[in-house]
């Protein structure tokens, strides 16, 4: 069935067990996203240790890719250092908009190589991107947030 | 003759086609835009064929043309109203034309009977849609008015009960949806009209999701403008109408300035033509214009009543079936009294989107999210639901499609 | 490929009729609106045939491909004018789109780079179509702004002279027509547009008169905001392009307020999605979008310098042929340099009124009056003018039926 | 030739030879009417004595319709009681607004009948009927003004 390709188990393990939605009491910043055409929303709390995504925490309402999305997002990217973080970010993002053209580098996005089948549902993008906004949107303000302190 | 939903479906090409590899088109998504019947595209590519000029501003022959067939066209949607010709102005939208009224107001000047200062109210619901919502609280912005609302009750009815308390004698404007577009709501105008004009308002219905759908009279209701979109109508995109009552038109300013609209321009003042032309500024959607008055003219042959029927009967249908899937909550009133087909629903824990996206794996086509109404759902205690929605060329057999993708698709997310 | 009109023809269906009673189709009124070739109106018929649903607002398959049809057109007009997909946005016609930057500037608040207050100056010129001047009146109505204006000289030509004094330090915008829809002047742009930013101003660009009839390009040209409609460029009816920066986008306030354009919604609030979402409430004029795309695609492979090219060929030769015709005044440059295929002209005491009838009756299409620029025809010392604008489709032997028909109509009301 | 049923010989004739054609100065109303659809303009004095039309004159630019209507109109309707002035009005409107479709009592119309073409250019029924709406218009205006009077 075709939308196996969208729903993959891992994806729907995700959702059903999300990882990491609680919000942390501490953090360097605090975001909230929403999907307007939705009404989907999250929260996320950030992190950032000596240049490593230290925690990622978040929680909000959303469709299955949305919550996986991000429970995958924060499986992968904790512990990384951020620069890491940015490039597997603009990985996901390109996999994301190839429209099903490139298969993504399993070795470097691990579980998120599940929502690959996303990229073939237009309306579904933004679902899958939105976790993944927030973090870059928290991590610049982190970031700025460090520097200036 | 009798209402045959397959027959009328046979008027429509996309229902030749199929959806993800193979299956049937199953549309139930016409609350958002409507499926077009081939006499409505072909009205279209006619003019384009052997009428195209611009209207009103030629002495040739195309130009008469045009002008003839956008102006038999308003004639048309005039008497489909039960409104003059005259009071009938063409917008792309509904949207437009609700912005209309909001700016257009907005501009009067203190003689103006229009004029709106602060303090003075402007009333709306809980349900609207986000294009009779937005434009009245940016006014009330502006002006420094008060925007005022009826609230919804949990069972999707408008609480009426406070009616004297929320349009007071300070209310200049109600602006009020006919039938609710993610509930299906149809309210009660009457008693709300009355209440209106009484302390002086001015009435406007927002009919984007009646006039498509039963028979609206503007005299009967008593109001005094209201507005619908084409393309819920079975007509094109791109068009869409303001009704209001001559007199009103008349003091109302003007909105979009520009050619065709104009009594007398200097390089300092500018003075305008009587309404509509007044309202109408540029060289107009001609083509979707024509097209519009194909699609109402298709509409009438059927009936209005006829179809309002036909979608009583299968609403009534798919809320019973709905009803016996467990976990199904509607979100809107489960009684046909002032109701149309409009059903919005949430499965279980279920998301929308995901149940969406699952029926449409199956050809089914509905709308997920807050259907532009988010005070509504946020409201009726959802972040989102999923609704079908119906029209002239549903069927039973539709409904069916869709309570088996609905209990397929909790299968599947189990 | 070479350029050859009688092989376009076979595009446009409309030269497959014919006029009074048999007689060719000499269509001289495309300053007005442009003629749509098969490819333009197949493209709206197909989207409603196998793809109409509403764009952005659905998780079905339909609703996708309505999203891929209006989204990739954006991308096509994008590329045609030199700016990016996001700096693009859809309205119904030049009109809203002159009309919407004039609301938008006037809501402006304090904080806003847009805001305009009392003495703040808004240029135009004489030159201006009602569209691009009525709306800057209205503007400095409401804000106390000043406006002035570029005078036009005899023969046509803005005068330049005095640039100083009229773009001054306290200038915010300056609104200039690129082609004179009466006199087909081509205005320098280069030395207006660099005094604009000198000072501070935003430069809008009213490019009705040259987006269809020759290369534009908004990143070269150095303008801030530039309008379109897509009906004078051999698109349907019902829609219109506004091209800004991206930069200003942004800070830019929207103008209709509805679905589609929120970021959140409450009863009271409402905060607004990016640019070109941020301007484009309501469902869009889809079909007319799709078709527009097709149309600057069917111009982009025949070549606009090639258009322009044949243009300028023609209209040389109509100015040559007009000229030797006895009492005729041309109303507008009699050079081609910086001129393009728009050209009035009166006929001794005949008045264009009753020229255009007697060209009509031989079947040749001419716009008569004053073409929707009052201030500029009476500032040329004429009541009115016969105007014969010329595109792609158009050939000598046009022209020449042209000419006989002046020729004749002076000897019938002489 | 088709056009020859909108041009008649009695139209050009009056359009090369306007009657009235010169502002009275004294009148007990005084009009202008523009036709914004292509500029023209008309100024129209009335002076209505005893309930007779006692004088029409006008100065303006415009077509030969335009034109030729208005001069057509001051022959007709000067020295006619105002009532018969306003019935030969409605006959005309009638006329203009036809299609083509009713030939007009000439017997009534007399010059007027001349203009019937003129019903079947949709385009130009507002230029035949610019100077009768001004005269509509003066003719209230003065009636107004000798009621108060
Ligand atoms: C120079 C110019 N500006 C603006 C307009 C207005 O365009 P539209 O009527 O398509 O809105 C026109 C055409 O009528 C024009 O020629
Ligand atoms: C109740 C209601 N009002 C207004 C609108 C806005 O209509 P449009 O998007 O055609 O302008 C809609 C549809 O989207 C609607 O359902």
């Amino acid at each position: 069935m075709e939308l196996d390709n969208l729903y993959q188990e891992v994806i729907l393990d995700h959702y059903k067990n999300p990882q990491n939605k609680k919000l942390a009491t501490n953090y360097d910043a605090q975001v909230h996203h929403v999907n307007p055409s939705c009404g989907d929303e999250i929260d996320l709390n950030l992190t950032i240790t000596d240049g490593v995504v230290a925690n990622i925490s978040w929680d909000g309402v959303g469709c299955s890719i949305s919550q996986a999305s991000v429970s995958i997002l924060t499986d992968l990217l904790i512990g990384k250092p951020i620069s890491e973080a940015y490039s597997i970010f603009d990985q996901f993002v390109s996999l994301m908009q190839s429209k099903g053209s490139i298969p993504g580098d399993e070795s470097v996005l691990e579980d998120a190589i599940a929502l690959a089948g996303v990229s073939k549902y237009p309306a579904r993008i933004k679902c899958a991107l939105l976790g993944w906004m927030a973090f870059k949107d928290a991590s610049v303000q982190a970031q700025a947030k460090s520097e200036l302190g | 003759m009798t209402f045959d939903p397959l027959t009328i479906r046979k008027d429509f090409p996309i229902f030749g086609r199929s959806i993800r590899d193979g299956k049937r088109l199953v549309y139930l998504d016409s609350g958002a835009t409507s499926q077009k019947p081939s006499v409505v595209i072909d009205a279209e590519s006619d003019f384009y064929r052997n009428h195209n000029a611009a209207a009103h501003r030629g002495a040739h022959q195309l130009a008469e043309e045009a002008t003839e067939a956008i102006e038999s066209a308003r004639g048309i949607i005039a008497d489909f109203l039960g409104g003059a010709t005259d009071e009938i102005i063409f917008t792309k939208s509904s949207t437009e034309a609700l912005n209309l009224l909001a700016y257009s107001i907005g501009s009067a000047a203190k003689e103006n009977p229009f004029h709106l200062k602060a303090g003075d109210e402007i009333v709306v619901s809980e349900m609207e849609h986000h294009a009779n919502l937005i434009p009245w609280q940016q006014l009330a912005k502006r002006t420094g008015a008060v925007l005022k609302w009826f609230e919804v009750e949990p069972n999707g009815r408008l609480d009426l009960s406070n009616m004297k308390s929320v349009i007071t004698d300070r209310t200049k404007i109600v602006a009020l949806t006919h039938q609710s577009n993610v509930l299906g709501t149809i309210n009660p105008l009457a008693e709300i009209v009355k209440r209106a004009h009484e302390v002086g308002a001015i009435f406007i219905l927002d009919a984007c999701q009646s006039v498509p759908h039963m028979p609206v009279n503007v005299t009967d209701l008593d109001i005094d403008f209201l507005v619908f979109s084409g393309h819920k109508a079975v007509g094109p995109t791109g068009v869409g109408v303001l009704w209001g009552r001559a007199s009103l038109l008349a003091d109302l300013p003007p909105f979009l300035f520009g050619g065709s609209m104009i009594e007398s321009v200097t390089m300092t003042d500018a003075t305008w033509a009587p309404a509509p032309r007044k309202f109408e500024a540029g060289v107009p959607n001609m083509a979707q214009i024509v097209g519009l008055g194909a699609a109402v003219s298709y509409l009438t042959n059927i009936g209005m009543q006829k179809i309002h029927n036909h979608e009583i009967e299968i609403t009534q249908y798919a809320i019973s079936k709905l009803q016996e899937v467990e976990e199904v909550r509607i979100i809107g009133p489960t009684d046909m009294n002032l109701r149309g087909g409009a059903v919005s629903f949430t499965l279980g824990e279920i998301h929308p989107h995901d149940l969406g996206q699952y029926l449409d794996n199956s050809g089914i086509a509905v709308r997920t999210g807050h259907h532009c109404a988010w005070p509504l759902t946020r409201k009726m205690g959802v972040p989102s639901t999923t609704r079908a929605s119906f029209y002239l060329y549903n069927t039973i057999e539709d409904i069916d499609a869709l309570i088996t993708g609905v209990r397929d698709a909790q299968k599947y997310f189990a």
